[in-house]
C-alpha cells in the first residue's frame, strides 16, 4: 500500500485546480460536435452537388438559395427558441399564409404599405401572443395550443382570401422586402442574416436565452430560482408568431400575391431544420448556428438534387434516403458516438 | 441573353432543354400531362426537365428560378397561383427563357403563349347542362350539395362559376359546401357528412379528382344511387362505372395530355424563335353515358 | 431569542390527493438561529420546507415573516423575503453549466444590462467554489456529469451566495465526503454569526449536536417535539424520532 | 410536548399500513383524470350536436362516424405506444398512402387478394422495422428518421401509381374490409375495437407495456435493469408501421382505389388525438382510451360541424377553437389544474 | 477467503472527454466479504461502480468473475452474473408505480406468461418493503411523488429481490432516516452471512466499522489504500481520505 500512496504524491490536487478556467474553447467543440458533424455533412454534400451539376456551384444559384431560405431562416431562430423551452410551434405556417392573405386584403382595401405592414405584424405578434399565454398561463400542451390555432389561423386565411389568390400593389420598398437586391444580395436574405445573428446572441448572450435552455432543461428548477417561467414561455410564441407573420410578408412581396396556402407544410421543414440542426425536441439544448446549417442542408438538398434534374418520381425518394444518410453520418462519423439526451 | 445554349438553337447539333414544371402528381389530369409532354418531346428529340411543387407555390417559384438559373430554353408552367407565379415567370422573361403557360391562365406579358381551357368557362358549361338536366328530368326542387377543395385556386374558381350559373335555376337550394382538401379520404370522410346531414340532397357536384372520387366512394357506402344525380369535373375508374351504373350523369374531362404535347411543341417552336399563337385552346368533353366509351381505355 | 420569531408558521396543512403530507404544523424560527428539522422519512420535512420556501402553497394556516403576514405564492416571493433554500432534489438544469446554474435569475450583466457578463459570472462562480472548498473540472462543465457531490455542492453554493436572511437546507450534506461536511458545518456557523436563520434537515444526527440551537422532530405531518439541543442526548433524539411511537411514551 | 406526543398515540403507524392495499380503483380516477375530462367533454359535445343537429345522434350516423374512424383508431394505438416511449412516428402517413397504392397495384397485375394483402402488410412492417432499426441502434431522433421516411416513402407511393389513382378489382373479403357490415357494425369498425382491446391489454397488463411507459420515463434506468429497450423501440415503430398499412387496406378497399396521397395528413390527426388523450409527447405516460377518445374528439367536431351546416369557409376557424376550448375545459374543468408533466 | 476472488478488476480506465475519472483501479471481492469503497466526491467511485455493473464501458484494463474472464457490454450482462446495483442516482422510472419498478425486467407472469401478474406482484412487493421496514403509502402511488428517502428504499428493495451475488450499494443511506439505515446495515450482515459480497460506498465512515470486511481508498481515479478493516480506526480512515494528501505521508 505504501507503494500507492507513493504514486499519490504525484497526483496532488493542484493540476486539477489548474486547467479549470480558460476551456470555453475545447468545451465549445465538445459540446458543439453536432453542429461542426452538420457542418461537415453540407460541405460534402454541396461539393457533391458542384461536381454533378454545373449550375450549383454558381453565385446566382447562391444568392438564389439565400432568398428561397429567408423566410425559413427567420422563422426557424425563433422556433429554436420555442422548442429548446421544450414547446413546440406549430402554427407558424398558418401565420405566414394569414399574413401572406392579409397583407394583400389590406393593400387591396386602400390601406398604405407601412399600415399594412405594421398591421400584419402585431396580428402575427397576437395569434402568437395568445398561443403563449394559454400555454404558459393555462398550462395546456404546446403540442395541442399550436395546433389547434394552425387549424383556425388557416381557416381565417381562407375566409378573408376566399380561396383565391390576391395580387399585391404594394409601395416600392414594402415590394423590395421580397423582391429588392442591395448590390446583388437578396434583401429578405440580407434581414435573415441579421434575424440568424441577433437570434443567436439572445440564445447564448442574454439572461432570456439562459431561461430559455433552463425551462427546457428543468422547468421547476428556473421557477425555484425565481423566474417568471411563464413570462419567457409566452415571449417566445409571441416572437415566433411575430417572426412567421413577417415570412409570411417576404414570401408574399415575393410572390407578388397573397394566398391561403402558401405557408402549408411550412411548419414541419422549419422544425425538421431545427432539430437536425441539433436542437433537443425535449427542450434544454438549442444551438442557433445548428438550426441555420439544419435550414441549409435541408435547402440544398432540395435545390442541387432539381439542379441535376432528378425525375420528379424518384426525386422525393432520393430527398428522404439524402436526409437520413445525412443525419446518421453527422451523428456516427462525425459527431462520434450518439447524443445522451434524446 | 447570347449565352451557348440559345445560339445552339438555331443549329441542329445541340439538344434542347425544356423545363415543366407542374402543380403535383397526385391527380390524373398532372399525371396525363406529364405523360403528353414526355412523349412528345421523345418525339421531337428534345430534351425534358419535370419539376413537381406538390402544391406549394413557393416551390413553384424556386423550381422556376432554378430553371432559369440552370438556361433551360423554355419553360411550361401549370401555375398554382396565378398571381403569385408572376414574378418567376418575369424572371424568365428578362433572361430570355419563353415561358407557356397551360392549364391556369395567367394574366401577364410574361407568358408567350397560354394554352389551356378556361376553367370557368368550361364549369359554366357544365352548369348549364345542370340546370337543362333538372328542368327535364326532376319533379321536385333540386338540393346541391358541393364537394370541393378550397386549397386549390383552380377549384375554386370552377366551383364558383358552376354555383353562380346553376342559380339561375330558380327552385335550386345549395345544402351545403363541404371541403375534401383535394384528398380522397378527406372528401370521402366530408361528403358522406354532408349526405347524412342533408339526406334530402338530390344534386351533387365535386369540384377535381379527388372530390369526384371521395363523392362517388361516399355515394357507395350511404347506398345513395337511387337519391342523387352526380355531376363533376375529371374522370376516374369510379367515376366512370358511376357513369354506367346511371348516377353519375355527367362529368367534364379535360384532355390533359393534349396540355403537355401542346406545351412542348409551342415550347420548342419559341426556343427556335418560331411565332406562336399567343393562345391556344384546348376543348374539355363532358362525358355522359352517351360517350363514356371511348374513355374507358384510359382507366383500365 | 428576540421576541419576534423571523419565520412564523401556524397550522400549516398540505395533501396531495388522498395523502395528508402536513397536518397543522407550527414553526418559529428566531435570527440567528440553527434549528434542526428531523423526522422519520416521509414525514413531510420536505414538504413543509417547500411551503416555506414557496413551491408549494398550503391548503391551510398562515405564516408571518418578522411579525408581518405573509403569503407566498411562488419561489420568487420567497426569495423576496431572502428565503433561500437547497432543494432535496438539488434542483439543477442538467444541460446548463456549472456558473449558470450557481447564478440562475441572478446573472451579472453588462453592456447596458442587455448582456451576460459571462466572464465575470465564471470568476465569480470559482470564487465561490473555492470557498466551499468543492472541487469541480470546470465552471463551463455542464451539471448533468458531476458527480453526486459535485453537484450538491452547486446546490449548495448557489443558495449561500444568494445573501439569505432565512436559509432553507434540506439534506445539504447527503452526498457530500467527510472534508466537504466539515466545510458545510462550518459555512452554517459562520452564517450564524452573521444572524442569519438557518432550517437544517438531516439525518445525521450527529451533526445537529454541533451546529443546532433547537431540535424539532416531525411525525407523520405533525410536530412530535421541539426543544433546545441541550435537552437532547443522541439517545433520546433517536427515542424521539423512533422508538417512542411504539411505547416509551 | 407532553400533550403533542398524547396525541400521538392516536396517530399510530398502523393506520397507514391498513390503508395501503386496494386503492386501486380511486388511484385509477386520481390517475385518469385527464381521461375522464376528456369523455366528459365528449359528452357534452356531442348532446351539444344532438341537440343542433337532427342528424347527428342517429344510428347511420354513428356507425357511419365509426367506419370513418376505423383507420385512425387502428393507427392511434401503436401511436401510443411509439409515443409513450417518448418516440413519435411521422411516416404513418405516407406508410399508409404506400399500403394503399401498392395494394391496388398488386392485385392489378394479378395477385390473388390474399397474397396482395400480405405482401402489403409485410411491406409496412418492413418499413416501420428500417425506421425502429435506424433510431434504436443508430441511436437517431425519431423525428428526423420517420420525417424521413415519410418523404420517401410517399416518393415510393408516386413511383409505384405514377401519380394515378388505380382501381381496386378485390375479392369480396377484401372489400369487405374497408365496406362490408356484418349485423349493420362496419367490419373496420369491429377490426379497429380489437385492435383497441388488444392494444390497451398491451400496454396496461404486459410486460411489454410497462417497459413502454418505463422507456419514456427513464430510459436509462430500463436498461439498467437488464430489458433489451432497443429491441422494445424497435418493436413499436414495427408495429407501427404494419399498422399504418393496415389501415391503408382498410381505406383503399373503402375507396376502391389506391393513390398515392389518401395519407395527406394522417400522421398529424392522429399524433394530435393521441396527444389530445393524454399521452405524454415527452414519454412515460401513456393511455389507450384516452387516444381514442381523442380520436372520437376530433372525429366528433369534424361530423358535427359538418352536420350543422358550417360553411367550409369558416369551419377550420370554428374547429381549431373548439378543440383549443374543448383541452382548455378539460384540464381546467373536469381534470383539476394542469398536468404535472407537460 | 477463498483462492479466487468473486470479481477482479485489473488496470481499469475510463475517461469522459477530457476528463480520466480513473486511472488504472486494481480491485478485488470474495465471496461473502463487504468491501467499502471510500473516496472523496468526485474521486471515481460511482463510475467505478457503473463499470463494474455494464453501464458503462470501460476503456480500459480486464475483469474476471469467479476467476473467468468477462466483458460486461451492458448491465443485462452485468445481471446475468448476478451482479445487482443500487445506484447513486436510483435510476426509477417516476411515471411507474413502486412495484412495477420493484419488478421492473422480472414481473411475475400469468396466463401461459403472457400478462403481468400484477395482483401477485403488489403483494410481494408490499412483503418485500415490509421486510425492509419502509413505509410507503401504497405500492400503488407512482414513483415521482415519494419522498427522498421513500425513493431510496424502492430502489435498494429492487436490488435485493433480485437475489444477487454481488451487491453493489452506492450511498445506500445518503436519504435515509435512522431507523431505515439500521435495517439497511442489518440487510448487509443479513446477506453476507449467505455468502453474498457487497461492496458499499457510503460517507458515513462509522457505517463502514459496522459491517465492512475491508476498506478501499479512492482518490483521483486511483486506488491509494486498500486494507482490513481492523487496520483502520476513524482518524486514521478519514486522513487516508483526506489530509495524507497534502502532507502526513
Ligand atoms: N407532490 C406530491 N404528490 C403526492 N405525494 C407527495 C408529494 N410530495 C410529497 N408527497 C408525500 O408526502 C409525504 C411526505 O413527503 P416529504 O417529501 O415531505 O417527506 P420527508 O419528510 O422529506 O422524507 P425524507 O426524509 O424521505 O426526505 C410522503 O408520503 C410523500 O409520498
Ligand atoms: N458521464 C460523465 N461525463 C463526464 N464526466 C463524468 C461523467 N461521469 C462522471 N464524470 C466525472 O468523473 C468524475 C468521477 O465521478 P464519480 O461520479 O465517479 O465520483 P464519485 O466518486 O462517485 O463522487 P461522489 O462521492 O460525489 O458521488 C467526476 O469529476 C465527474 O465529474
Ligand atoms: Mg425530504
Ligand atoms: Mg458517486
Amino acid at each position: 500500500m505504501i507503494e500507492a500512496k507513493g504514486k499519490m504524491t504525484s497526483v496532488s490536487k493542484k493540476p486539477a485546480t489548474t486547467i479549470k478556467q480558460n476551456k470555453a474553447v475545447p468545451q465549445w467543440i465538445a459540446n458543439n460536435k453536432q453542429i461542426i458533424g452538420i457542418f461537415a455533412v453540407l460541405v460534402i454534400l454541396s461539393l457533391f452537388f458542384s461536381v454533378f451539376s454545373n449550375s450549383f456551384a454558381t453565385t446566382g444559384n447562391m444568392l438564389n438559395m439565400l432568398q428561397q431560405l429567408a423566410a425559413n431562416l427567420i422563422v426557424c431562430v425563433f422556433m429554436t427558441l420555442v422548442i429548446t423551452t421544450s414547446g413546440i410551434d406549430l402554427s407558424v405556417g398558418s401565420i405566414l399564409s394569414l399574413a401572406s392573405a392579409l397583407i394583400a386584403v389590406l393593400i387591396k382595401a386602400g390601406l398604405g404599405s407601412f399600415e399594412a405592414f405594421l398591421i400584419v405584424l402585431i396580428v402575427g405578434a397576437i395569434v402568437g401572443l395568445i398561443n403563449g399565454v394559454v400555454i404558459s398561463y393555462l398550462s395546456i400542451p404546446p403540442f395541442i395550443v399550436t395546433l389547434a390555432s394552425m387549424i383556425y389561423i388557416q381557416g381565417l386565411a381562407l375566409l378573408i382570401t376566399g380561396g383565391y389568390s390576391i395580387g399585391i400593389d404594394g409601395s416600392a420598398w414594402l415590394n423590395a422586402i421580397g423582391q429588392g437586391r442591395v448590390l446583388n444580395i437578396p434583401v429578405s436574405a440580407i434581414i435573415a442574416i441579421v434575424v440568424v445573428v441577433v437570434g443567436w446572441g439572445v440564445l447564448t448572450q442574454t439572461r432570456f436565452g439562459t431561461y430559455v435552455i433552463g425551462i427546457g432543461s428543468n422547468e421547476e428548477s428556473v421557477r425555484r430560482s425565481g423566474v417568471n417561467i411563464k413570462k419567457i414561455k409566452m415571449l417566445t410564441y409571441m416572437f415566433s408568431g411575430m417572426a412567421a407573420s413577417f415570412a409570411g410578408i417576404v414570401l408574399a412581396t415575393r410572390l407578388g400575391s397573397g394566398s391561403s396556402n402558401v405557408g402549408t407544410g411550412f411548419e414541419m421543414a422549419v422544425i425538421a431544420a431545427v432539430v437536425l440542426g441539433g436542437t433537443s425536441l425535449f427542450g434544454g439544448i438549442g444551438t442557433m448556428l445548428g438550426s441555420v446549417f439544419g435550414v441549409f442542408l435541408i435547402g440544398v438538398i432540395d435545390n442541387g438534387l432539381t439542379l441535376m434534374n432528378v425525375s420528379p418520381y424518384i426525386i422525393q425518394i432520393i430527398q428522404g434516403s439524402v436526409l437520413l444518410l445525412a443525419v446518421i453520418v453527422n451523428t456516427h462519423v462525425f459527431s462520434g458516438k450518439s447524443l445522451k439526451r434524446r | 441573353s447570347s449565352n451557348g445554349k440559345s445560339s445552339a438553337s438555331d443549329g441542329k447539333s445541340k439538344q434542347l432543354t425544356i423545363g415543366f414544371v407542374t402543380i403535383n402528381q397526385e391527380a390524373y389530369f398532372f399525371t396525363e400531362s406529364i405523360r403528353g409532354a414526355q412523349e412528345q418531346a421523345k418525339k421531337m428529340g428534345v430534351k425534358l426537365v419535370v419539376q413537381n411543387p406538390n402544391n406549394d407555390p413557393v416551390k413553384q417559384n424556386n423550381q422556376i428560378e432554378n430553371l432559369v438559373n440552370q438556361k433551360v430554353d423554355a419553360i411550361i408552367v401549370d401555375s398554382i397561383d396565378t398571381k403569385g407565379v408572376i414574378p418567376a415567370m418575369k424572371e424568365a422573361a428578362n433572361a430570355h427563357i419563353p415561358v407557356i403557360s397551360i392549364d391556369a391562365i395567367v394574366k401577364s406579358d410574361a407568358v408567350s403563349t397560354q394554352i389551356g381551357v378556361d376553367n370557368a368557362e368550361s364549369s359554366k358549361e357544365l352548369g348549364q347542362y345542370v340546370n337543362k338536366y333538372i328542368k327535364d328530368n326532376m319533379k321536385k326542387p333540386a338540393k346541391l350539395g358541393v364537394v370541393g377543395a378550397l386549397n386549390s385556386f383552380i377549384q375554386v374558381m370552377r366551383q364558383n362559376a358552376f354555383l353562380d350559373t346553376v342559380k339561375q335555376t330558380p327552385s335550386l337550394k345549395v345544402v351545403n359546401i363541404v371541403d375534401g382538401k383535394n384528398v380522397q379520404q378527406t372528401a370521402m370522410t366530408s361528403a358522406e357528412n354532408l349526405m347524412t346531414g342533408h339526406p334530402e340532397m338530390n344534386i351533387a357536384f365535386a369540384s377535381g379528382e379527388p372530390a369526384l372520387i371521395g363523392l362517388a366512394s361516399a355515394v357507395k357506402s350511404q347506398h345513395k344511387e337511387k337519391k342523387l344525380s352526380v355531376f363533376g369535373w375529371d374522370l376516374s375508374k369510379q367515376a366512370i362505372q358511376g357513369i354506367d351504373e346511371g348516377w353519375v350523369k355527367a362529368v367534364i374531362q379535360q384532355h390533359p395530355e393534349k396540355f403537355g404535347s401542346e406545351g412542348v411543341k409551342a415550347a420548342v417552336k419559341l426556343a427556335k424563335k418560331q411565332k406562336v399563337a399567343k393562345t391556344i385552346n384546348a376543348p374539355v368533353t363532358i362525358v355522359t353515358k352517351d360517350n363514356v366509351d371511348q374513355f374507358k381505355h384510359l382507366f383500365k | 431569542m428576540a421576541a419576534t420569531p423571523r419565520i412564523e408558521m401556524k397550522e400549516i396543512t398540505k395533501s396531495f390527493g388522498r395523502i395528508q403530507s402536513l397536518r397543522g404544523v407550527n414553526l418559529e424560527l428566531y435570527s440567528g438561529e440553527v434549528l434542526g428539522l428531523v423526522g422519520d422519512n416521509g414525514a413531510g420535512k420536505s414538504t413543509l420546507m417547500k411551503v416555506l420556501s414557496g413551491v408549494h402553497l398550503p391548503d391551510g394556516g398562515s405564516m408571518k415573516f418578522e411579525g408581518q403576514p405573509i403569503r407566498l405564492h411562488s419561489p420568487k416571493e420567497a426569495k423576496n423575503y431572502q428565503i433561500e433554500t437547497i432543494f432535496q432534489d438539488l434542483a439543477l438544469c442538467d444541460t446548463l453549466d456549472v456558473a449558470s446554474n450557481l447564478f440562475l435569475g441572478r446573472e451579472p450583466l453588462r453592456l447596458f444590462n442587455r448582456l451576460i457578463d459571462k466572464k465575470k459570472m465564471h470568476l465569480s462562480a470559482q470564487q465561490e467554489l473555492d470557498r466551499l472548498g468543492v472541487t469541480i473540472p470546470s465552471t463551463y462543465a455542464t451539471v448533468e456529469n458531476l458527480s453526486g457531490g459535485q453537484r450538491q455542492s452547486v446546490a449548495i453554493a448557489r443558495a449561500v451566495i444568494n445573501n439569505p436572511k432565512v436559509l432553507i437546507m434540506d439534506e445539504p450534506t447527503a452526498a457530500l465526503g467527510v472534508k466537504e461536511v466539515r466545510m458545510v458545518l462550518e459555512l452554517i456557523k459562520k452564517v450564524k454569526q452573521s444572524g442569519v436563520s438557518v432550517i437544517l434537515i438531516t439525518h445525521r444526527l450527529r451533526d445537529l449536536f454541533e451546529v443546532c440551537d433547537r431540535i424539532t422532530v416531525l411525525y407523520e405531518g405533525r410536530i412530535i417535539d421541539n426543544r433546545p439541543i441541550t435537552d437532547f442526548t443522541m439517545e433520546t433524539l433517536v427515542e424521539s424520532i423512533t422508538a417512542e411511537k411504539e411505547a416509551v411514551h
